[in-house]
């Protein structure tokens, strides 16, 4: 249970001299600002939208998983009553995809499927029923093609393309950077080792299925209710696909049911809705099932990894070398920014001098992988925290203390030019390390239990956004009425996180009133300026920077008018509890609503903008895009776990995280991050897995997709270290995804404490534990994992000198965004 | 083919003309407006569309209406009473128990059940009751600990809720449901 | 058939040198934003709302005019099943009322009844019936007071008072005013004449009934839709009656159903209706039944008044006294805002150098009457266009070109310090007389036939808010995606005017896109600055101006990062027709789009606030806040009328209307308020009317109140006069209100070409016209209308210097809004 | 009392089991969410709950569901086709005879039942057709105007009607009905 003294949290003034020294809203454990709404079943979801005359829509699954589409017959659907518009390939020919590079997809197959699955025509009728009696109507006539289901089968049939475009035959992108002379970083080292790992994909599983609600307003207006994390490009999408103009098009996020990256593309779906409430007048509703949630998926994607690290006697990294093959489903989706992301954050845990990434993605005819928590990071964590461990176990190091020792500076560049700012890892190390008594138990407790460690890093907000522009990636606009009321507008989509509860918080944090007073008003393509969406953990940061701003622009001028009133200067005011005053006589104030009432009489309307645009990235060479960002969050976690060497086994029963926060704006809503990313983190380690059998998904249900349930979730021991980081809001880091990170190496590393094998392929079922147990017993290698990387022919590196990697003060950002 | 459902929820009659193999989750939503019961899987298996039938837990994309006429149906929308939220609601909100938010009224719904036949349950005695309930958002830990504010704030004066809602609110003031 | 000839308009130069020499948006007949909404019944009114869980609420109607309440029972009807909450005035005891000075209302009677039908409790159930069967649970114990129904009786009875404030017995209010030496005036004078009228109270019957929906969400927070005029002030009255903090509250005001002023008090339902949603938290929804309108009223004042004139025969005024006396009903409501304007707008058509008014409003046990179309102002209309006529008929002068002489000067000042601005009454009545045929016509037309001519005044808004503050009276804000759609916030209020396609036109017109491309967000308290409401006619000039201001701020930054891109300066650059070019050589531009992410880019979230704050007023004496406004627009009207003298029924084939609108932003619309306007006026003068028999309502229905169908209602014949005010948005002046006061008196005026006889009392219904035939016939005055004032102890007036009158062109604006 | 209601509107099929006396009027916005038809009187003197039946205009507010079972309700949100409205909804639209559109959608059922019958009525028809449909924004002028500019266009292409609309809302391009 954790305890972490709240009420201490309440008033705290060692944060740092750019901050409020205290703080009345942030720090505190409040009820976030749509709870109660939640918990009496209020919320919205997209599927609760009922609108007058609404149609429903069901979409045609291709039973094929790669094959040429003769001919589709919609006549039969298309008489069938009830039934008001039945839309196929033809209808939406023009190509999107959520990255520039890879405008990929079709709303509906056009002249080929690529996956099981695959939308081919679209329905809308009078109920979901007669909509879906009139698939069954439609007639499509296939020309199949050999699947490719697998990476291995990709890389070698070059003459069945799943896409015509990429790097050629089926390898979608093939990246290869080299950051300093690798070779003689190895040529250096006392202890050179090689690991292979394979970490399977999955899906997020999100309870709520994707769902849209389409309306076309006589007025020649289309809006759009969706599910999604990302409402700003799902705008983008359909005026390029219906060939609108954007001012015609409004997109609403309604709060999603889970996210976790599921909903973070243009979808299919989203489309076809749009299109049939165009062509029928009418609003269109459409909603998937659990298997076309599946099918939807952009889920983990499949990794094979291959990694090299030269150590020194001392402890030091001389040089690594790390490959990744990335198995992609049909489509592009994130999948370049994935491929980049499995060598992106490597260097910026511990100090890598010399590093080299080669990666790859390949197409295969499944469901497109794309962005899940921790967005192509997961995977070379897992491999890089056990291989380290191994390291530490061949050099006989202390896991804790020589990562410890090894993590990189505060303020310091990183080989492949990443810019860290604050870093918490050693305070992370340690804090978990004490409170799992880690150092207690490792390699000292009875056979079949164990402890592992693994620490992780990562972005807080990607630093470029996915179409380069120089505009803001955050925009917020500040309101004040008269009455007293605030109203924040920003484009952010809650997805559960509490976002819509952060921006109340530091916009009632800077106006100095209750976050109950704050109106919030998001995800709304009209209402709200431009938020990037719900990924890369960079809402906190971004949104609340942008919220800041515009709140502090709007405080100006109710100081110079409360300043005038109370006979002093803007400078020597402050505002907290509903109250503007003197700061040197606190009793000295005015309210807040009659202050709100001499500026607008002063200065007019009151309301006022902010942006956020992340810092400039130090990085200039192709692929520096991908990394970094304005921090970093960290995090150390323990797991304990109690093998059975009898059935193969693995219970969880208690997991440690401490996380770098930077700061906790509500440590509850933190605490509820770390611990859903430890859970998450513990399925995908242990069981969660979207697997194929003969061209198939391996029954796409519930039932047979597995994971974690209560009895199977263990106590989390959440540890939140405040780092106060300079580019943050409030001095606010990420936490949504970074302490996934750890926790499936962590587990592997425990696996081997309790019963000495190596798993080192993810998930860790009990056949794979028994199988390893069989070959200890055998006295061969106690691992189970890939055993050989397919030949390819990597391109040529992109070469790039490293900076110089120490702490470097002149890194620390000269102007404090708060 | 259709038939005439008439179904007691949230102790109001609703009578209905739906086809007969509606199922009781989507009659709730579609035809009596009550949104706040979610559909997560169409086949039982994830417990958002949990409701209570005259007290028990029941998943209500697996049940006909038919089959629960003249029977207690409580929603999410029924738990609160004349507008004061039930300290299940309040502490699930308290404690940061409901993340998304979509799988806590199947969540409310059977922790409810569990409270009402063990008004202080252990934490695995949570676990066991609720292990029908999947929810990807919190870990869980959370939940468990809600329940057993909510546990044992029951004991206590329900109009006290109202004043818990405001505190959490503005002031954050979150009692520890283990100590 | 109105030729109006659109196309000539489409681009002008003639305007002005300080407005945009071409305009694209602004002068065309555009259809509104939101007509295709309506067409297809898809604009959503208050009582088309429909939330999960509604309950439905009613209102117990007082069965006594006056009498105090001694006891209400409410027991059975909160035992009976579906019933979820019953309250009284006990549970909303807080006074309220749109005006500060007369905060007398109840949301439930709580001590005494004042009137027949005034809710004294409300239920709310889960279905309208069990709320109807449950109000009939009821009971009430009643103790009678005398019932006082006319001016004469509240006049006559001071012991019983209707309300305990006011000036004593049941006068509400008592005004006097004097400007000059009125007296000496009429010493002067080679002719004086004094006339008497009476204009009876009428109701605005719009075709919705009042309804309201309120919903008060577990997180803390009311929100109302309701069918208001004014968001702002129900927004207000809630915080104040339900004691919630004004930032929990939101009001939304839908779609209203028509309003006319029907919707600008903040009603017993909408408090009853927030009420009963906190108390069962529950949605709640109140609509009235056609009767409850008539009890809700707020309509137009019963006046009797008295008016006295000097004139010389060279044709100037040389002094005028009015009096009127209200019949206010129960409650104070706009009352003694109504009361002042009776007297305030005289002064604003013809010269009128020293000027005399004494007003008073009584309490009557009605329904409160309030603003109506006109507000005050159509009463004395009638009364000095008749007056005026007669005493014309009496000098011999042709009223046409006697009031083209005697018409005020453009930039004056009146004998009440009300500061004309830009005056097109000499234009309107030249092109009306023309249209008209008026010359060939009056007093040459057969028996039975006539014509008459009327002149009038209206205010474009009120100067001085209803509460005194300095704030603006409207506020917007602009905001620019970079997908180039544009977002305008105003707390306007669309009651079919068109307002919320003013926003569009005229933000349109600014940044140089098309209306679509324009989202309009209005009446919501949460979501847009404030706007006081949609009364005075105010919108179009106040959220123009502030909407104009927003979108120049906002146009600024774009015109700069264009600036930039086009190698030129911001003052070289215009915008139309989606693209920003150089006005030099418009080839040279970009698209707005383009230019909006340069700006975003350079500037970030590109969003723009705009207020607008009346001009300071001249008048410094108590009283003076009544009827100063930017500028006033001027109507001139001939009525045609075939009188049958034999059933003493009147038909009106034609109505010609000139009306000075400053500048038509889109003429369609302005046309539309015109003809809105004479058909109202027609319905007042000739049929409608609010009358009480034995203390009730005599039938409050529909089918009871009559009103003119198509066949009653003439062909409409409207001429536009430009004038180009420097106050208004692109030179717009008010079309809402002014064009319905001339209609009444142009009538009469035309009776009496017709057959001779004044009906001095409207409605003018056949027995009237009867009467006065049966009166001429027998060689009495040919006149049907009141014959004597009650006699009043006025109060000593308040004397103020009257300035000079004539044209002054320092009074022109030195700083141009546009 | 209910009783199950079978109401064919504009097209499709609505089953409904509704109290005895509940008027069709209320059956229409209330059970079938068909909210463009409209209340204004309860009494049947305003015209505003105007709908067709068997291309008659009737008064929802007088007119019993299980009178009208069988038989073809058109309300206004059945006057368009396929997304595309009927031209008396556009000339409504562009030549502002819809203010506060509080009437509009009675006006133009009883419009549409007028040009049914008669496709080219002269102004004096219209305004006996629409007598019984209170508006009280208009005047009426530009609702006569807009039945016969709609009247004329009817006779043409219903595709070009789309394009009406854009260039009604851009170019604000109104063909003058009386020429």
């Amino acid at each position: 249970m954790p305890t972490n003294g709240y009420d201490d949290r309440k008033n705290r003034s060692n944060l740092g001299s750019h901050l409020k020294q205290e703080t009345s809203v942030v720090g505190r454990p409040l009820m976030k600002v749509d709870a109660m709404s939640k918990v009496t079943g209020q919320a919205i979801y997209a599927d609760d939208i009922h609108l007058p005359r609404m149609a429903y829509a069901r979409l045609l699954p291709s039973t094929q998983p790669h094959a040429r589409i003769v001919r589709v017959e919609t006549s039969k659907a298309e008489a069938l009553p009830g039934v008001l518009a039945v839309i196929t390939g033809r209808d939406l020919p023009i190509k999107y995809g959520i990255l520039p590079v890879s405008q990929d997809e079709t709303a509906l197959a056009v002249d080929k499927v690529r996956f099981v699955g695959e939308p081919v025509a679209a329905v809308a009728a009078v109920d979901e029923e007669t909509a879906e009696r009139a698939l069954e109507l439609i007639e499509v006539e296939y020309d199949p093609l050999k699947p490719i289901m697998s990476i291995e089968e990709a890389l070698e049939d070059t003459e069945v393309r799943i896409q015509e475009y990429g790097h050629g035959g089926n390898i979608h992108k093939m990246v290869s950077l080299q950051f300093g002379d690798v070779e003689a970083g190895f040529a250096e080292a006392d202890y050179v080792r090689e690991d292979l790992f394979f970490y399977q994909g999955n899906n997020h599983l999100a309870m709520e299925e994707h769902s849209a609600v389409a309306h076309y307003s006589p007025d020649g207006k289309l809006t759009l209710w969706s599910a999604t994390q990302t409402p700003h490009y799902v705008h983008r999408a359909l005026a390029k696909v219906l060939e609108l103009p954007p001012s015609r098009i409004r997109v609403i996020a309604c709060h999603p049911g889970g996210g976790f990256g599921g909903k973070s593309d243009p979808f299919h779906h989203e489309i076809c809705a749009a299109k049939l409430a165009m062509l029928t007048g009418r609003p269109v509703k459409i909603t998937l099932t659990r298997e076309e949630v599946f099918y939807a998926h952009r889920g983990r994607h499949p990794v094979l990894m291959w990694v090299k690290t030269g150590v020194k006697k001392t402890g030091e990294i001389t040089a690594m070398h790390f490959r990744s093959m990335l198995d992609g489903g049909a489509y592009g989706s994130y999948g370049v920014a994935t491929t980049y992301y499995t060598g992106a954050l490597q260097t910026v845990t511990y100090k890598i001098p010399r590093y080299k990434f080669e990666g790859l993605r390949v197409f295969t005819n499944k469901p497109p992988c794309g962005p899940k928590r921790g967005h192509g990071t997961p995977q070379p964590r897992f491999a890089l925290e056990v291989h380290l461990d191994k390291i530490c176990e061949e050099m006989g190091w202390d896991p804790a203390e020589w990562r410890q020792q090894q993590a990189c500076e505060p303020f310091s560049l990183t080989a492949n030019h990443l810019r860290i700012t604050t870093i918490g890892l050693k305070e992370c190390i340690e804090k978990v390390v004490a409170a799992s008594g880690f150092r207690e138990k490792f390699r000292k407790l009875p056979y079949g239990r164990g402890v592992g460690l693994a620490c992780s890093a990562y972005l807080s907000g990607a630093n470029l956004p996915i179409y380069w522009n120089d505009m803001p990636h955050s925009g917020a606009m500040v309101k004040v009425d008269r009455g007293g009321g605030v109203t924040v507008y920003c484009g952010s989509t809650d997805i559960g996180q509490g976002s819509n509860s952060v921006l109340a918080y530091v916009v009632a944090e800077v106006l100095g009133v209750r976050p109950q007073d704050v109106a919030v008003v998001t995800a709304d393509t009209d209402l709200t300026p431009v938020d990037l969406g719900s990924y890369s953990s960079r809402v906190t940061v971004m949104t609340g920077n942008a919220a800041i701003e515009a709140a502090q622009n709007v405080r100006e001028l109710l100081f110079q008018a409360a300043a005038d009133e109370l006979g002093t200067t803007s400078d020597q005011l402050d505002a907290a509890g509903g109250r503007i005053f003197r700061r040197d006589d606190p009793g000295v104030g005015l309210p807040f609503a009659k202050v709100a009432q001499l500026a607008e009489a002063r200065f007019g309307t009151l309301a006022a903008v902010g942006s956020f645009t992340p810092p400039k990235t130090p990085g200039r060479y192709k692929g520096a895009g991908v990394g970094p960002s304005p921090s970093y969050s960290y995090t150390a976690c323990v797991v304990e776990v109690d093998v059975d060497p009898e059935t193969g086994w693995v219970r969880v029963p208690t997991v440690w995280i401490a996380h770098d926060i930077g700061r906790a704006l509500n440590p509850i809503l933190v605490e509820g991050q770390a611990e859903g990313s430890v859970y998450m983190g513990l399925g995908e380690a242990l069981m969660e897995e979207q697997v194929f059998r003969r061209n198939l998904h391996k029954i796409p249900s519930m039932l047979d997709y597995k994971s974690p349930t209560f009895l199977e979730t263990p106590d989390i021991e959440t540890i939140l270290v405040e780092t106060n980081d300079p580019h943050g809001p409030f001095g606010a880091k990420e936490a949504g995804q970074g302490p996934l990170l750890p926790v499936p190496p962590a587990l592997c590393n425990a696996i081997y404490d309790a019963v000495g094998v190596r798993i080192d392929e993810l998930p860790v079922t009990p056949d794979k534990i028994l199988k390893a147990l069989e070959r200890k017993a055998k006295g061969q290698d106690p691992r189970v994992g890939p055993t050989r990387m397919p030949h390819v022919e990597w391109v040529e590196p992109i070469y790039v000198e490293p900076p110089d990697l120490r702490h470097d003060p002149s890194l620390m950002p000269a102007t404090k965004p708060t | 083919m259709k038939q005439l459902v008439a179904l007691r929820v949230n102790g109001e009659l609703h009578e209905v003309y739906v086809p007969v193999h509606k199922t009781l989750l989507e009659v709730l939503r579609e035809d009596l407006g009550l949104t706040g019961t979610k559909h997560g899987c169409e086949l039982g298996e994830c417990g958002t569309c949990t409701v209570l039938v005259d007290g028990e837990p029941i998943l209500s994309c697996l049940t006909l209406p038919v089959e629960v006429q003249g029977r207690d149906i409580i929603t999410v929308e029924g738990l609160a009473t004349q507008g004061v939220p039930h300290p299940l609601q309040v502490a699930f909100a308290e404690l940061n128990a409901a993340q998304c938010g979509y799988c806590t009224p199947g969540m409310l719904m059977s922790a409810k059940a569990l409270l009402d036949r063990n008004p202080d349950p252990a934490p695995d005695e949570v676990r066991e009751a609720l292990a029908g309930n999947l929810c990807r958002c919190t870990g869980y830990v959370k939940i468990v600990d809600a329940v057993r504010l909510a546990a044992r704030r029951q004991q206590g004066d329900l109009g006290a809720v109202v004043e818990e809602i405001e505190r959490a609110l503005n002031e954050g003031v979150v009692r520890e449901p283990g100590s």
